[in-house]
């Protein structure tokens, strides 16, 4: 979180990023060596590497860099953020896009639109239970935002409750009033930040 | 607490490491708290405690001593008989009722603007905290007899 | 209340100081300080014009003391001392207030920084009026001189003073010198052979009167002072006898044990227990490594000793302390390579055709390990596609932060050698910008460019031997973004070379301890002034040059070695040099003879006389650092231009505006 | 050796097996695992993606509650995403004094308070390497693993980045490699063994998922591997239960048994493969497990460089020195 609030103008995008990622990351520091684009397992895949990533945020162009599906296809496996000579801590600010574009509505015109869907109903099961709970988590997400996927991932759950590996009802703690005060102080703390 | 103070500090700042550390601070313009006001000494191994008590008995609130890191003292290791007479002064404030964070002794090699920097910054931010010494309330009986028989205690253990 | 005149000058420095802090007002205020007769504010102080208002104020008011508040006593302390000086006022009779490093350039609070300035221009007239005139204290050269190191650099230095006339001597830690420039097979941008234009050099230093060459020895330990040093250097015994060794080299030819050569080689070739790095070795004489000998290891072979037409081998040679006195020393130990295997991603050690660009060196030139045959860890294998990864260890803040200057332009070379050795083989460079910016530098990129090297903007995430997809099966495939196209991509290669950075030496920080240097947080040496004084060090007496101050290129390293001698036959030829006469001094009358002093001196310069039951400080020996001036319990040693007085009436001074009201009084009256 | 145990959800369930091996070798070791009372899911990936305070907030309620019902300063994770999560949290609240603030005006909601440092989380094989240590689990083995070919899969989270501290190299970790040669199995060379097996990619992009499953299994299948070993239940479920969709997406026929290394230890230990949830597999892990004492040739690792007459050396790396 750099200084940018002691400065009279008005925060550059790049400044917001930073600002809204917990500690230092740093990513003022890039220096577009591309290290993060190379070492990422699903960099092929993505849109933009996290490097291409950031010269947008550099150039300010918040609606590319906001639609991307790059955030959303960081599987924080934190090679990028090893490997960066710059020391960035890169996993971090994709956490932190992930929520501006959730916070600024731009993550449905993603081509990654299901991810947040998944965390998001992921999320809801752990607010009310406590816990996670892979079957109804399976059932919840493909049956609300992937019908077609539901049919074909049944066999897999089959498998899973055969073996024993999956429940049919979700654990719920016994402290859920309590985790739930403490989710919610959280929540109205941090705005949705 | 009283938003306006302003902690005053006077730094002993070693000739070969830490002036020269605080010089390239100013080079690079890396701004810190200017509450600092820096004494050049050639060693750190200078510093006697009378220094030191005189400098809060005259209205400094803490006092800063800055030396070359161990193993890089310009004279062997002046450094590390600063850093057993620091020692010694500590338990001596101690005794005075001064705080501990008044009294620092840090490191900074000619390379090192940052670190000499920062520890002004992290001193000036403990002292703002601790608000003003107020030494004859503090130190009671503080008149100079009993200072100058500590001090000379402090220098013969050395 | 002391007699004193003062005169206080505060400068702007331009806007340097100006801009921060009320000159004017400072000024203007310092005018009413206690004994000061005159403050005045000049634009720029040191320029001639504001010297020349300082001498004429103590020529026409009688000034006795003179403050300039400016910047940093390293910067103008002599300058303006020497005004005084030209004026008829003892130099140290002045004294300076660095209100622009320690002030207005540390901040851009007007109010604080203009108090700031108000304490230090209070401190420094309180303290100028307890100053006592000094004397500087000439002290006599040995005109020998020290160079440790026998790279391109100390070679250079030492060929420099020796062919003045001074004697030098040449202390290197291998069993020949020649340094890292000897290991390189071509060098950039003109391709000159490298060995071929050093070995002259490393033969006029064997042949050069003037040089005595201590190879295959370490320096120990360093006591004295410029001028005057005394230097312990440990010659290992080498069991051959110099004397009587002519080098023909049976001796290595009959020796049966061969082991991996980690130093001049690179890892990548054999030597012999009995050996000489290379065969144009200065000097000739080979070393035993006892620790791969069979005789030391085992008590029995000694066919070195058998076949030695000369019996020179001398297994019961014992290393030897050597005591030289010399005026000066020159430092020039070289650098370090980065060693890769600290970032396993890049598989070196793991992968058998992953190279460090040393190991390239010694396997393109003709003189190594392969003839200069450019082939896989196999030995045999021609490479078809060749990728060389730029930035291995440097410009990396897990690493080194630096960037080390040379690797983009050997990196090229090897494009080039390659393209000449291996015509058929493709060659891709992974850079993150190619800093190619000394002269002729430029154009030899374009010459390789146009050989048809692919150039690849994008730092290198790993390599591995992961295959991945069908082509990648039994190569090196090198993973990374390219950056100007925006995508992940992977190169499956033959061989990789990293092109691995400078580092300071992994000893620099012992070595620096021994000779009382400073180092920067990477290892390197610091120099006295980076722009304006880049041999000189910290402490009289000590230059240094080449690569041990930071990462250079050959031209660099030549030219600091040069700069380092003329450094060293200046102060050689003025025969004496003034010293500062911070020094201490104990007042016979009032040393109790407690000794508290004797041991804490770092350089013996205290000695008791049991006679008398008094201390007493050896001026020549003392170099003033004031330890035994703090510790003294009778307040009899004196530590001049910093005695209590000076230190204490500066305090006062600093502490002018915070000062309690009893304090006030009390020494307000003085 | 007594720990907090913060066994997560996976460990409840979908990798029961992990539990019950974990507990199976535990006991003879000395380790004494004490389940934290009441503890909650940590948010894996999802949370921080949301809602950054109640992210923090949801971790550091199973640190209050480990710091509070005291069983150790020491808080033992086997999951690696949940180990990554209580040091991250950990780490940052002690970093950001402002983070810890607010995440304990939170936790006070619930009538809680977290110190940051007062728990120190660590992953389960790092107790076991390092705490137990290699001659006491040496002493254990009753039944040497010898003759199975395994490969050492660490995943990300264990290694990287090092929150709680570095007990392994973040891009070439080896401490497990030597827990199984203890063990007497063969450890086969596998260099994707800190890679990423795709983490929550199942569910969101199912192309970019199986792509780098397969390329683990390829991986582990070019070295021979007959058992991948695992330290994470998100790793397991990915290699195994999504082994047979990778083969149906890319025409292949791996057919590499995933287990837990606490499995592995637990046969070299001789429990029995029911107690150490054998079975639960999706990849039949029987065919390799019969094996075990039957001496297999291998082919050697194809990466050294054949010690022919014109070679030239091989750089010396540290555990070659040593």
């Amino acid at each position: 979180m750099t200084a940018y609030a002691t400065t009279a103008r008005a925060p550059t995008f790049l400044e917001e990023v930073i600002a809204r990622t917990p500690g230092e990351p740093h990513l003022e520091r890039c220096i577009q060596c591309g290290t993060c684009g190379g070492s990422c397992p699903s960099g092929a895949d993505m849109e933009h590497t996290p490097r291409g990533l950031f010269a947008l945020i550099n150039a300010g162009l918040r609606e590319q860099a906001l639609c991307s599906n790059t955030p959303w296809y960081c599987v924080s496996c934190y090679y990028c953020t090893v490997r960066c000579p710059q020391q960035i801590h890169i996993t971090d600010v994709m956490y932190t896009l992930k929520r501006m574009a959730i916070d600024e509505g731009y993550y449905t015109e993603s081509t990654a639109r299901d991810a947040p869907e998944f965390s998001k109903t992921f999320i809801d099961f752990v607010e009310s239970n406590g816990r996670s709970f892979e079957l109804g988590l399976a059932t919840a997400y493909h049956l609300r935002y992937r019908p077609l996927n539901a049919v074909g991932m049944a066999p897999m759950a089959l498998g899973m409750l055969r073996r024993g590996r999956m429940d049919l009802t979700p654990t719920k703690i016994k402290g859920i009033k309590q985790l739930q005060a403490i989710l919610n102080k959280a929540k109205e703390l941090g705005g949705v930040k | 607490m009283d938003n306006s103070y302003e902690p005053v500090i006077v730094g002993f700042l070693c000739n070969w490491c830490s002036y020269r550390a605080a010089d390239l601070a100013g080079t690079s313009r890396l701004h810190y708290a200017p509450n600092m006001r820096p004494i050049r000494v050639m060693c750190s191994a200078r510093v006697e405690p009378q220094f030191v008590l005189k400098a809060l008995r005259e209205g400094a609130d803490g006092v800063l001593i800055a030396g070359c890191h161990p193993g890089e003292c310009h004279y062997v290791d002046g450094n590390i008989k600063a850093l057993r007479r620091y020692e010694l002064l500590k338990r001596m404030l101690r005794q005075l009722g001064i705080e501990e964070e008044r009294v620092q002794l840090v490191w900074a090699a000619a390379s090192e603007g940052n670190v000499l920097a920062d520890a002004v910054n992290r001193m000036t931010e403990q002292l703002r905290r601790l608000g003003p010494l107020r030494w004859r309330e503090t130190v009671l009986g503080g008149d100079g007899q009993m200072t100058e028989y500590s001090s000379e205690k402090v220098s013969k253990e050395v | 209340m002391s007699e004193e005149r003062v005169g206080v000058y505060v400068c702007h420095c331009g806007s340097n100081i100006a801009g921060t802090v009320a000159v004017e007002e400072v000024s203007q205020w310092a005018a009413g300080l206690p004994n000061v007769v005159v403050s005045r504010d000049y634009k720029f102080m040191c320029s001639s014009l504001g010297q020349e208002l300082v001498e004429k104020d103590i020529k026409e008011l009688g000034l006795t003391r003179v403050v300039v508040a400016a910047c940093s006593p390293h910067m103008h302390e002599r300058t303006f001392r020497a005004t005084c000086e030209r004026a008829g006022l003892n130099p140290f009779l002045f004294e300076m207030a660095n209100i622009r490093e320690l002030d207005s350039w540390a901040t851009d609070d007007r109010v604080a920084a203009t108090q700031k300035a108000k304490a230090m221009v209070s401190a420094a007239v309180r303290r100028v009026i307890h100053h006592q005139p000094l004397q500087l204290l000439p002290v006599t050269i040995n005109p020998n001189t020290l160079i440790v190191g026998g790279g391109v650099a100390g070679i250079t230095a030492a060929l420099e003073i020796a062919n003045a006339g001074y004697h030098v001597y040449l202390v290197e830690r291998e069993p020949s010198i020649g340094g890292h420039m000897a290991q390189l097979d071509k060098t950039f941008p003109t391709l000159d052979c490298s060995a071929c234009i050093l070995t002259p050099k490393m033969v006029d230093v064997a042949q050069n009167k003037n040089i005595t060459l201590l190879s295959w020895s370490e320096v120990e330990v360093v006591e004295g002072y410029i001028g005057n040093f005394t230097v312990t250097v440990r010659k290992r015994a080498r069991y051959v006898n110099e004397e009587k060794c002519t080098g023909c080299g049976i001796c290595i030819d009959k020796c049966p044990k061969k082991v991996v050569d980690e130093v001049f080689e690179a890892g990548l070739g054999y030597r012999k227990a009995i050996y000489r790095p290379f065969p144009q070795a200065v000097p000739k004489y080979p070393v035993i490594d006892t620790a791969s000998c069979i005789f030391f290891q085992r008590g029995k072979c000694k066919a070195c000793q058998m076949f030695c037409p000369t019996e020179a081998i001398d297994f019961e040679q014992q290393d030897q302390i050597l005591k030289l006195e010399v005026g000066n020393i020159v430092l020039a130990t070289g650098y370090d390579t980065f060693d890769p295997r600290r970032i396993p991603q890049y598989g070196y050690g793991r992968l058998a055709n992953v190279f460090t660009s040393l190991e390239f060196e010694r396997m393109v030139n003709a003189a190594g390990p392969t003839g200069g045959r450019i082939v896989l860890r196999d030995g045999v294998t021609t490479p078809k596609s060749v990728a060389i990864i730029h930035c291995v260890g440097s410009r990396d803040k897990n690493y080194n932060e630096h960037c080390s200057r040379v690797c983009c332009m050997y990196s090229l070379k090897f494009s080039h050698l390659l393209h000449e050795r291996v015509p058929d083989a493709q060659v891709y460079e992974f850079y993150i910008d190619i800093r190619a910016t000394a002269k002729r530098y430029e154009e030899f990129y374009h010459r390789v460019l146009e050989e048809g090297t692919r150039f690849i903007r994008g730092r290198v995430a790993e390599v591995t031997d992961a295959a991945r997809l069908p082509g990648e099966e039994g190569k090196l495939i090198v993973q990374y973004e390219d950056t100007l196209v925006g995508k992940q991509r992977r190169l499956p290669v033959d061989m990789v070379i990293l092109s691995v950075g400078m580092e300071a030496r992994r000893d620099s920080r012992e070595v620096a301890q021994i000779f009382g240097l400073g180092c920067e947080y990477n290892g390197f040496f610091i120099e006295r002034h980076p722009k304006l004084d880049p041999v000189n060090t910290m402490t009289e007496g000590i230059q240094i040059a080449g690569a041990c101050q930071g990462p250079m290129a050959i031209p660099e390293a030549v030219a600091q070695g040069a700069a380092a001698a003329a450094r060293v036959l200046s102060l050689i030829t003025q025969g004496t040099v003034m010293m500062e006469p911070v020094r201490a001094h104990i007042d016979a009358e009032k040393c109790s003879g407690c000794r508290i002093c004797n041991n804490l001196c770092p350089y013996n310069a205290i000695v008791f006389h049991e006679d008398r039951k008094v201390s007493e400080v050896i001026t020549a020996l003392c170099q003033g650092c004031g330890a035994c001036v703090a510790a003294c319990p009778s307040a009899a040693i004196m530590g001049a231009h910093f005695t209590d007085e000076q230190v204490m009436a500066q305090i006062e001074g600093m502490l002018w505006d915070v000062q309690p009201q009893i304090a006030m009084t009390a020494t307000g009256a003085e | 050796m007594k720990y907090g145990y913060y066994p997560g959800c996976s460990l409840e369930r979908n990798a029961a097996a992990y539990h019950q091996s974990a507990m199976a070798v535990a006991g003879p070791l000395g380790i004494d695992l004490v389940e934290i009372d009441d503890w909650n899911c940590c948010g894996a990936t999802e949370y921080f993606s949301i809602n950054l305070l109640p992210a923090y907030a949801l971790v550091a309620r199973n640190l209050a509650l480990a710091q509070d019902q005291g069983i150790s300063d020491q808080l033992v994770a086997p999951c690696s995403a949940c180990f990554l999560n209580l040091t991250k949290t950990d780490r940052y609240m002690a970093d950001s004094p402002q983070l810890a603030a607010d995440v304990n005006e939170a936790l006070a909601a619930g009538g809680l308070h977290y110190t940051p440092g007062s728990v120190r989380v660590r992953h389960l094989l790092d107790i076991i390497v390092n705490d137990v240590g290699y001659d006491v689990v040496a002493a254990h083995v009753s039944k040497p693993l010898t003759g199975l070919r395994v490969a050492a899969y660490y995943g990300c989270l264990i290694v990287r980045p090092g929150y709680g501290g570095i007990f392994d190299d973040p891009e070439h970790p080896t401490v497990m490699d030597k827990l199984l040669r203890v063990l007497g199995a063969e450890v086969v060379d596998f260099p994707l063994r800190a890679q990423c097996c795709g983490g929550h990619m199942t569910q969101i992009s199912q192309e970019v998922a199986y792509e780098m499953i397969r390329r683990l299994l390829k991986n582990a299948a070019d070295y021979e591997a007959d058992v991948i070993a695992t330290v994470c239940p998100m790793c397991q479920l990915n290699l195994d239960a999504y082994q047979a969709n990778v083969n149906q997406f890319f025409k292949t026929d791996y057919m590499i048994p995933v287990l837990y290394f606490t499995q592995l230890m637990g046969l070299a230990f001789g429990a029995s493969p029911l107690e150490l949830g054998i079975g639960k597999e999706f990849v039949d892990a029987r065919p390799a497990l019969s094996k075990i004492g039957v001496a297999v040739p291998s082919n050697g690792t194809p990466r050294k460089a054949g010690a022919s007459k014109e070679a030239l050396p091989m750089p010396r790396l540290e555990e070659e020195r040593s």
